[in-house]
């Protein structure tokens, strides 16, 4: 995903080993180590911003590298919240970067040019929402330290109850009753909602019983026949998975005439050679059901 | 009293006494700080004795079965000044969303005030009942929760005579209740 | 502050202070014992370091626009037994980030707000109006949307005197303001 490639620049040095220098440090966030930089992944952002370092002279693909290694290192630890981030941070470097290693010449049409502006404006929104993050830890670090310290509350001692002054409502039947509608209106609940990410589960291996059915005859047939019957996109994904996996296995053979062109599909193997395991790589653990993050069931219960 | 004051213990005694308004019993303190009664006895009687010399604000006084601080008499005056003056007689908007949910919900335990509300109520509460508008009476069998209830001063102010007198709301909250008892269960 | 402590008065001071769950400002204070501003700040800085000094249980803190006693941080984990539940429901990243924009950015309208956070802030705006941490003060004159600013109980909450207190955005923020602005007027 590097878009540089100019042999001057520093980013045609050979890649480090992504695993010396990458990765976790101390404090557990995603640091970079290239050749011109090397420190967190913030403060690189930082410095191309204040034009410090050209967006130019960073070797993304490097970046990328490292952030990969990062993620293997993190494992199940990984924290989706840097994950997101990197990602959008990523996604807007490289088109910043694309942008700023246009031939000139181009640039002087007007689109352009205001496509360079909506991407430094970007990446301007990119900083200004990292900014406020981090001013949410200085808030979320008083809180914490407020919450240690516990205000004086308790009630009125009698004889001050006593002296309280009549109190007054300031509203009608009316009004109160508009109040308690208010009140009791159900609350939405806060957080990010995840819904858009309910997609049904669809099964590798499933999909790879459906082809050896299909296929164990022995004719031969095309992937676009072996999915005429999907109604998702997801399922074509999992169908050629699975057969991806035959292939590998010899059970199938695959025959592509020309580029983009009709993928030609035959069964090679013994009739009941093919293991009853293919296909469960690409499935969920089966002790991991529970814990999927794609569910069909539905995470939050909220209102449509 | 010769002994020593202790000053985290004493400190620790003293932050407890601070945020409750009910007497707390030496046993309870003892238990908590884990201390011995009679240490825990020493240091509430040198706490006692060191506001009277420093003349504080509040004193510290056995009071039932414990021991509870109070504003010190001489400057009664003052606060009862505050409090007839300072305070206001009309009701926050919190305070009266609070009394509405309670007076549509009753009987009603905090917790679940707070889950509706979507807020911590305690403070509120505490000003409903002192303002005398709500009164605790019982409490819920499976959480031993208190449970609220609006009162007749409550009624006087809206000029019912009656619960029963309140708007319906149904029509007001389409599909309320059931999201609201689902939200009880989580 | 060189004014010796005037025990009367330290002692009136306390009392209120003592009695009261709102920070009470200076103003007040002076008013209704008849004293001075001036005094009556001497005399809150004073008790203040007083606790300090003896490292009572609890402490005397500036909170939004007056002052207000709380227990000692160190005595949290004996506290935190007797305060009741719900009183700490921490707010969500979410709304924390929400929260920093308002604070910065006030008085701010909901699309900007919206505009800066990349997402529909809807859901987390009533959170925080609901929690009392922010309200709706006026609105802007050109779109006519409410304008949001932070208030006295955000202050508290996290124990700050003034928004001035909060770091200062600019290191943070290089050149940005000035893209961001034209952003905003389109």
């Amino acid at each position: 995903m590097d878009a540089g490639g100019r042999a001057t620049s520093p980013l045609a040095a050979p890649p480090e080993d992504p695993t010396a220098g990458t990765a976790a440090s101390g404090d557990g966030r995603f640091h970079v180590t290239l050749t011109n930089f090397a420190g967190p992944f913030d403060l690189l952002l930082s410095l191309i911003s204040k034009h410090k370092l050209d967006v130019t002279e960073i070797a993304l693909s490097q970046v990328t590298d490292e952030f990969i290694s990062y993620l293997e290192v993190a494992g199940d630890g990984l924290d989706l919240g840097q994950a997101t981030e990197f990602l959008v941070v990523a996604a807007t470097l490289l088109d910043l970067k694309a942008a700023r290693l246009l031939p000139s010449a181009e640039v002087e049409d007007e689109d352009d040019l205001a496509a360079l502006e909506a991407r430094d404006l970007l990446f301007a929104r990119l900083l200004a929402y990292r900014a406020f993050r981090q001013a949410a830890d200085f808030l979320r670090a008083h809180e914490l330290d407020q919450a240690r310290r516990f205000a004086r509350e308790v009630s009125l001692e009698p004889r001050f109850a006593q002296a309280l002054p009549d109190v007054l409502l300031g509203v009608g039947v009316a009004a109160f009753a508009a109040l308690a509608v208010q009140a009791l209106q159900p609350r939405e609940p806060v957080e990010v909602s995840t819904s858009h990410l309910h997609l049904p589960r669809v099964s590798v291996r499933e999909h790879a019983g459906i082809l050896r059915k299909r296929l164990a005859g022995g004719a031969t047939t095309t992937f676009r026949a072996l999915t005429s019957d999907c109604s998702t996109t997801l399922e074509v994904v999992a169908r050629f998975l699975a057969l991806l996996d035959l292939h590998t296995r010899g059970s199938v053979s695959l025959e592509q005439l020309t580029a983009l062109g009709e993928l030609h599909v035959r069964w090679t193997a013994e009739e009941h050679a093919a293991g009853t395991d293919v296909g469960q790589e690409w499935d969920e653990r089966p002790d991991a059901t529970d814990h999927g993050a794609v569910r069909d069931d539905g995470v939050e219960p909220r209102p449509a | 009293m010769t002994t020593a004051i202790d000053e985290r213990l004493r400190g620790a005694v003293e932050a407890i006494l601070f945020v409750v308004d009910t007497p707390v019993p030496a046993v309870t303190l003892a238990e908590l700080l884990d201390v011995d009664e009679v240490t825990i006895n020493e240091q509430l009687h040198a706490l006692a004795s060191e506001y009277e010399q420093q003349h504080r604000g509040f004193t510290l006084r056995p009071a039932g079965e414990g021991w509870r601080l109070y504003t010190r008499e001489e400057y009664a005056d003052h606060v009862e000044r505050y409090v007839t003056e300072g305070q206001r007689a009309r009701l926050t908007q919190a305070a009266l969303e609070t009394l509405a949910v309670v007076a549509y919900r009753q009987p009603v335990t905090r917790s679940r005030i707070s889950a509706i509300r979507g807020v911590s109520v305690d403070g509120v509460i505490r000003t409903l009942l002192s303002r005398g508008l709500v009164a605790e009476e019982g409490s819920d069998p499976q959480t031993g929760g208190g449970l609220y209830v609006t009162t007749q001063l409550f009624l006087e102010k809206l000029g019912l005579s009656s619960i029963s007198e309140l708007p319906d709301l149904a029509p007001l909250l389409p599909d309320v209740e059931s999201v609201l008892s689902e939200d009880a269960n989580p």
